[in-house]
């Protein structure tokens, strides 16, 4: 399959996304320019980390105005696999494929530690592979992941079961003291209504080579190259 | 024309910074100082021909990208 | 007697034989423009003119030396055609000034340094010197350490490059004047390193990037009589970084270095607009022609002379070749930059520099460059060192062990800097194989099987009783640093932060730390490929301690042997190489513990001391020991190596124990006849160079002490990891026992807590 | 009592936040509009007998903590 790596002015884990999805997984990757309007027949979307145009204004604010989100949001309206990470994320909040916003950590300081995640929902292309209430050990780092929503939006996205990753302590429990940036519910990651398009703030593709300190990222990753091999045998 | 546009958060919305800044007040013995919100400002110079032009431009602009509707509002005043 | 009057001449930094010579180069009176041109090419910062006779010698060649020092970094071979160029530089005025700007636009400038070579920079670090946390000046200490790592955070962070390792230590003298030295490394092919060189006559010069403004011009030149009232409030004198522009220079250079349109490339640091083009036509043995009007300008009403003296942040100037001027554009194009065609390279050799047509200073290149004053200052040892080396323990209260433990980890040079480099992205470009914190900073080399360790390391206070030899034993930590992590040490870079050179006394402390380093360079065989020297770091008069601070990059042949400091398993075998103890050498008992405690941590912040001889180095093991770790980590006998610096082996031992996931220690070092209590204090937190703690699997023990013995290494298993407690005897004697936990909280909470109190 | 503080950088300092929005506005066809400055806006409760101790507080602050004075300039409105 091929995963089509969005590159935004200011990205700057496209390559790691890229190496992640190309050396690790043995998949085909592709970098699209924002101003590109072709996924180069992508199977999957990644919107990388970084600071695309600088993250002036406010996160992702700018970025959603590339030509390329507007064939972004139509792959994700056809049901096509997105995933946002760190930036990413803020970007398709921007772009309001995803509900909320980010406001800066509550402790206005840039955090890039291993965190823990559980894994809540399994029932999106990117976590069809884990365990629901698998806990993985993750890098985080950025400066303004503290998600909100407003609680009307809040209480539908739990009923709905579309909060796909929260931050937790050791043992898989949310807790406060797990919590590194003040999110409301703990969210670390949510996904949408039709749950083809995640975002999270935590990098997998920094997970995915244990000399790295960490493989828990790569079930992200594969879960979607099972996903897409699902879908492709459906007659 | 200037046009002036202030972003501000949603009272719904916990400010970190403004909170941070209270804080810090508090223990630097500003007791008087209560609550603190921070927001940002934009000074837009617009090519428009009069006050009321500069202000739709403003709005439209802060509409679409000054201000996030999620969790911001935004006021605009236009000089002259 | 000249155009210019001497109050002119001393805004400008200018000594009147200074003036004479300018006048002898031009053949006549310079004009205003042309005197700040020479004022800042000729100043201490851009000239070297203190240091240049003594930096020659530094050794600075060696087989795997691509480029050593004169262009904008320095590379080495690391092998399969790939180059690591790096090099290291100081922000510390404007630090002071505006810590959050000053320590961000530099590390931009360093950065810019790396990818004009053509190297993808893939790694940072920063040595930063500050004043006590506590007492009087405490609150703006602080506010200047949070401001200085946002600063680096925040430029790093954003533009996507690693800061993967560094030092923070804490110290009287900083008050007035911290320090923020940061380094950069990038990976090229080896056979396409870009040169800063200008060249084909005809070809056109480019400026790439942020608009020129008023900032940055040169404090020195502010306020000529040529300018109006208000021009100095205009001028700020802090500049503002801007990360997102970098980052679209960075990939818009790279793309083009891709082909080879380019000739040459210089950033615009220092001495902005000036510098690039008169060293690009000096190092090319060409001229240069250019037109102010088509700089690019963010301020109206600018003069040439402030054009060309902006250190405005984020500007390249770019020689490319004739008829290759539409690909340079379109590539600048896709990210946004306007390249601004500003003039050409000509045969004169002259900086010519235009304004709207009209000539407005023309000289030659090599007057400014190649021919600026070149001083030998008088040197004079300074008295104060007579009186510090006198160092009598008897008149002291001696501490107990597990009390100066304490003490020592909670300190703020010695505690857990996780409060900093949490800060700092440390992982993004996933190479990151040791993370920050845990000891040399070490990334891989993606494509290859290699990775590359460094660490930047000084310290002032050995400098302050020793220059010569702290400076050698800077250098040997930083070797020792990167070997511990499992590489060979292949080039280093400095930085050399001192006061005032034209005071004798501080003048000596510069000679005497070159001709240091430069012996602990050709001992352990490493190459100086560069550097920076940061001078009249003074505040009201009082200068800082001379502080060298050395970047070593070392090389992993196999990147999954890199090591961390921290103990991986319980059970495994403790083994302490080099000198056993703190002492360092078989001196007589009282004087040996004496010589052992000089200039400690220990000294300083148990007893308020800074005195004593400097630890005890011996180049010769140390360079036995650099083999002897390369051969261990290389066969994969070591499971953790930390070596023994800053507060000594107790302190070595339980960072050791400490980010193990609880893996406690059980040690008992060696007595060497009656112990008294200063002798058991100075084995434990003595700081003697060359000696590293590793732990090895059991089976891996007898390998290991066979290797050492061959290397000529002493080794000594002193312990074995294991249970929840930190438990050191000398001799058999209690000396440490401890709850790891507790020790291990007390380190990592230390720092934090003084960013917890209040702003005040 | 309300006070405003609006903290913008000085006139000659680089502003790359108001750069990288005029940039975009100019991307999204506002070529209309200039120049942007990107500042900051505070909202202080300020426990104040008066309008001027409101603002004596309030410069104050912004002194010492609100606007960096080596970049930054700030200017004060109080409500009523
Ligand atoms: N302490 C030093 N040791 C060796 N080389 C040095 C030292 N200081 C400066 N240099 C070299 O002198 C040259 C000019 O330095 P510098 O002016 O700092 O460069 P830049 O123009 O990039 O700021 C560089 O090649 C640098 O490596
Ligand atoms: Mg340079």
């Amino acid at each position: 399959m091929k995963f089509a790596v969005v590159v935004f002015p200011g990205s700057n884990c496209d390559h790691d996304a890229y190496h992640a999805a190309r050396h690790v997984l043995g998949q085909d990757a592709v970098f699209v320019w924002h101003k590109e309007t072709s996924l180069q027949g992508a199977d999957a979307v990644i919107l990388p980390g970084g600071f695309s145009h600088g993250d002036y204004l406010r996160t992702g604010a700018i970025a959603r105005f590339s030509p390329v989100m507007n064939t972004v949001t139509a792959f994700a309206r056809g049901g096509g696999p997105v995933l946002g990470i760190c930036n990413g994320f803020q970007i398709l909040l921007e772009a309001g494929l995803l509900p909320g916003a980010m406001l800066r950590n509550k402790d206005l300081k840039f955090h890039c530690e291993h965190v823990h995640l559980r894994v809540e929902q399994t029932d999106t292309p990117f976590t069809l592979r884990a365990p629901v209430g698998q806990t993985l050990r993750i890098p985080i780092a950025h400066g303004e992941g503290n998600y909100f929503a407003e609680p009307d939006v809040l209480r539908d996205l739990e009923a709905s079961r579309r909060v796909v990753f929260r931050y937790c302590d050791t043992s898989g429990i949310a807790t406060p003291g797990s919590n590194p940036n003040g999110a409301v519910n703990n969210i670390a990651g949510i996904c949408n209504e039709g749950r083809n398009v995640v975002g999270l703030m935590p990098h997998p593709e920094r997970a995915c080579e244990p000399a790295l300190g960490s493989a828990d990222g790569l079930v992200l990753f594969e879960s979607v190259v099972s996903a897409l091999a699902a879908q492709a045998s459906l007659p | 024309m200037k046009a002036r546009v202030f972003v501000t958060l949603k009272p719904s919305v916990l400010d970190p910074q403004g909170r941070t800044i209270a804080d810090a007040l508090h223990s630097m013995g500003y007791t008087g100082v209560g609550d603190v919100r921070q927001g940002k400002y934009f000074e837009l110079d617009v090519d428009a021909p009069s006050a009321d032009q500069t202000r739709a431009v403003a709005a439209e602009v802060a509409d679409k990208l000054l201000a996030n509707p999620v969790i911001e509002s935004y006021r605009i005043e236009v000089d002259g | 007697m000249s155009a210019h009057d001497s109050a002119v001449l001393e805004r400008h930094g200018l000594k009147p034989d200074e003036y004479d010579r300018i006048v002898q180069a031009l053949g006549r009176e310079p004009s205003l423009t042309e005197l700040g041109i020479f004022s800042v090419m000729w100043s201490e910062h851009c000239s070297y003119k203190s240091s240049r006779i003594h930096l020659k010698k530094l050794p600075t060649r060696g087989p795997r030396v691509l480029q050593g020092p004169g262009e904008n970094a320095g590379a080495v071979d690391i092998g399969g055609g790939l180059a690591a160029v790096f090099k290291i530089e100081s922000h510390n005025h404007p630090s002071f000034i505006e810590p959050y700007q000053g320590a961000a636009t530099g590390v931009g400038g360093i950065i810019r340094d790396i990818f004009t070579m053509g190297a993808r920079p893939i790694a940072l670090l920063n040595s930063l010197r500050f004043g006590p946390m506590d007492g009087a000046t405490g609150a703006r200490t602080r506010r200047t350490v949070e401001g200085v790592v946002a600063g680096i955070a925040g430029y790093g962070n954003s533009i996507g490059i690693p800061t993967i390792g560094g030092e923070i230590a804490f110290e009287d003298c900083y008050a007035g004047n911290p320090l923020v030295n940061v380094m950069c490394l990038g990976i090229a092919r080896s056979d396409a390193l870009v040169k800063g060189n200008a060249g084909g006559v005809g070809n056109p010069v480019y400026y790439v990037g942020a608009r020129t403004g008023r900032d940055g011009i040169h404090g020195a030149t502010m306020a000529s009589a040529e300018f109006d009232d208000r021009s100095a409030e205009k001028r700020p004198a802090v500049q503002v970084g801007d990360p997102f522009m970098e980052k679209l220079l960075l990939e818009a250079c790279l793309e083009l270095m891709k082909g080879d349109a380019l000739i040459g490339v210089q950033d615009m640091g220092a001495a902005g607009l000036t510098c690039a083009t008169s060293e690009m036509g000096a190092r090319g043995g060409c001229g240069i022609e250019i037109d102010v009007q088509h700089v690019p300008q963010r301020e109206t009403g600018m003069t040439p002379y402030e054009i060309m003296l902006s250190e405005s942040q984020e500007r390249m100037l770019l020689v490319v070749k004739r008829g290759r001027e539409a690909e340079v554009e379109a590539i600048f194009q896709k990210w946004d930059l306007h390249a601004a065609r500003i003039g050409s390279v000509t045969e004169t050799g002259l900086l010519q520099v235009k304004s709207r047509g009209e000539t407005v200073a023309e000289i030659p290149n090599a007057a400014l460059v190649d021919e600026a004053p070149v001083y030998d200052r008088p040197t004079a040892r300074p008295r104060y060192l007579d009186e510090v080396h006198r160092l009598d323990l008897e008149s002291l209260t001696p501490v107990s062990p597990q009390q100066a433990l304490g003490s020592l980890l909670s300190s703020p040079t010695i505690a857990s800097k996780r409060w900093v480099y949490r800060q700092y992205d440390h992982m993004v470009r996933t190479n990151t194989l040791v993370l920050a914190g845990m000891g040399a900073g070490v990334v891989r080399v993606k494509g290859t099987p290699r990775a590359l360790a460094m660490s930047t390391d000084g310290n002032g206070r050995y400098c302050y009783l020793d220059p010569r030899r702290g400076a050698m034993l800077a250098l040997a930590e930083a070797a020792r640093n990167v070997a511990c992590a499992g590489a060979v040490p292949i080039g280093a870079t400095n930085c050399l932060n001192f006061g005032n050179p034209e005071k004798p006394d501080i003048m000596w402390g510069l000679v005497e730390a070159i001709e240091g380093l430069s012996d602990a360079c050709r001992a352990l065989d490493i190459p100086i490929t560069g550097g920076n020297v940061s001078l009249y770091n003074e505040t009201d008069g009082r200068a800082i301690f001379p502080t060298p601070v050395i970047g070593v990059v070392g090389l992993i042949e196999d990147a999954s042997c890199a090591l961390g400091r921290s103990f991986r398993a319980a059970g495994s075998e403790i083994v302490l190489l080099g000198a056993s103890v703190g002492r360092g050498d078989a001196e007589p008992k009282g004087r040996a513990a004496s010589a052992g405690l000089g200039g400690s941590e220990y000294l300083k912040i148990l007893h308020g001391l800074i005195a004593g001889d400097v630890p005890h180095l011996d180049l010769e093991a140390e360079r036995a020991l650099l083999a002897l770790l390369a051969k261990a980590t290389a066969g994969r006998l070591l499971l953790s190596a930390h070596d023994c610096s800053d507060g000594g082996l107790a302190v070595t031992l339980a960072e050791s124990a400490f980010d193990s996931g609880g893996i406690g220690c059980l040690v008992d070092l060696p007595a060497e006849g009656a112990m008294g209590e200063w002798d058991v204090l100075a084995d434990l937190f003595g700081e003697a160079g060359g000696r590293v703690v590793v732990s090895v699997a059991a089976g891996s023990l007898g390998p290991l002490m066979d290797l050492a013995a061959e290397c000529g290494v002493p080794a000594r298993r002193v312990g074995r990891t294991g249970g929840d407690r930190i438990a050191v005897t000398v001799g058999g004697r209690a000396a440490i026992d401890w709850k790891l936990a507790d020790a291990e909280r007390l380190w990592s909470e230390a720092l934090a807590q003084y960013f917890a109190r209040p702003a005040a």
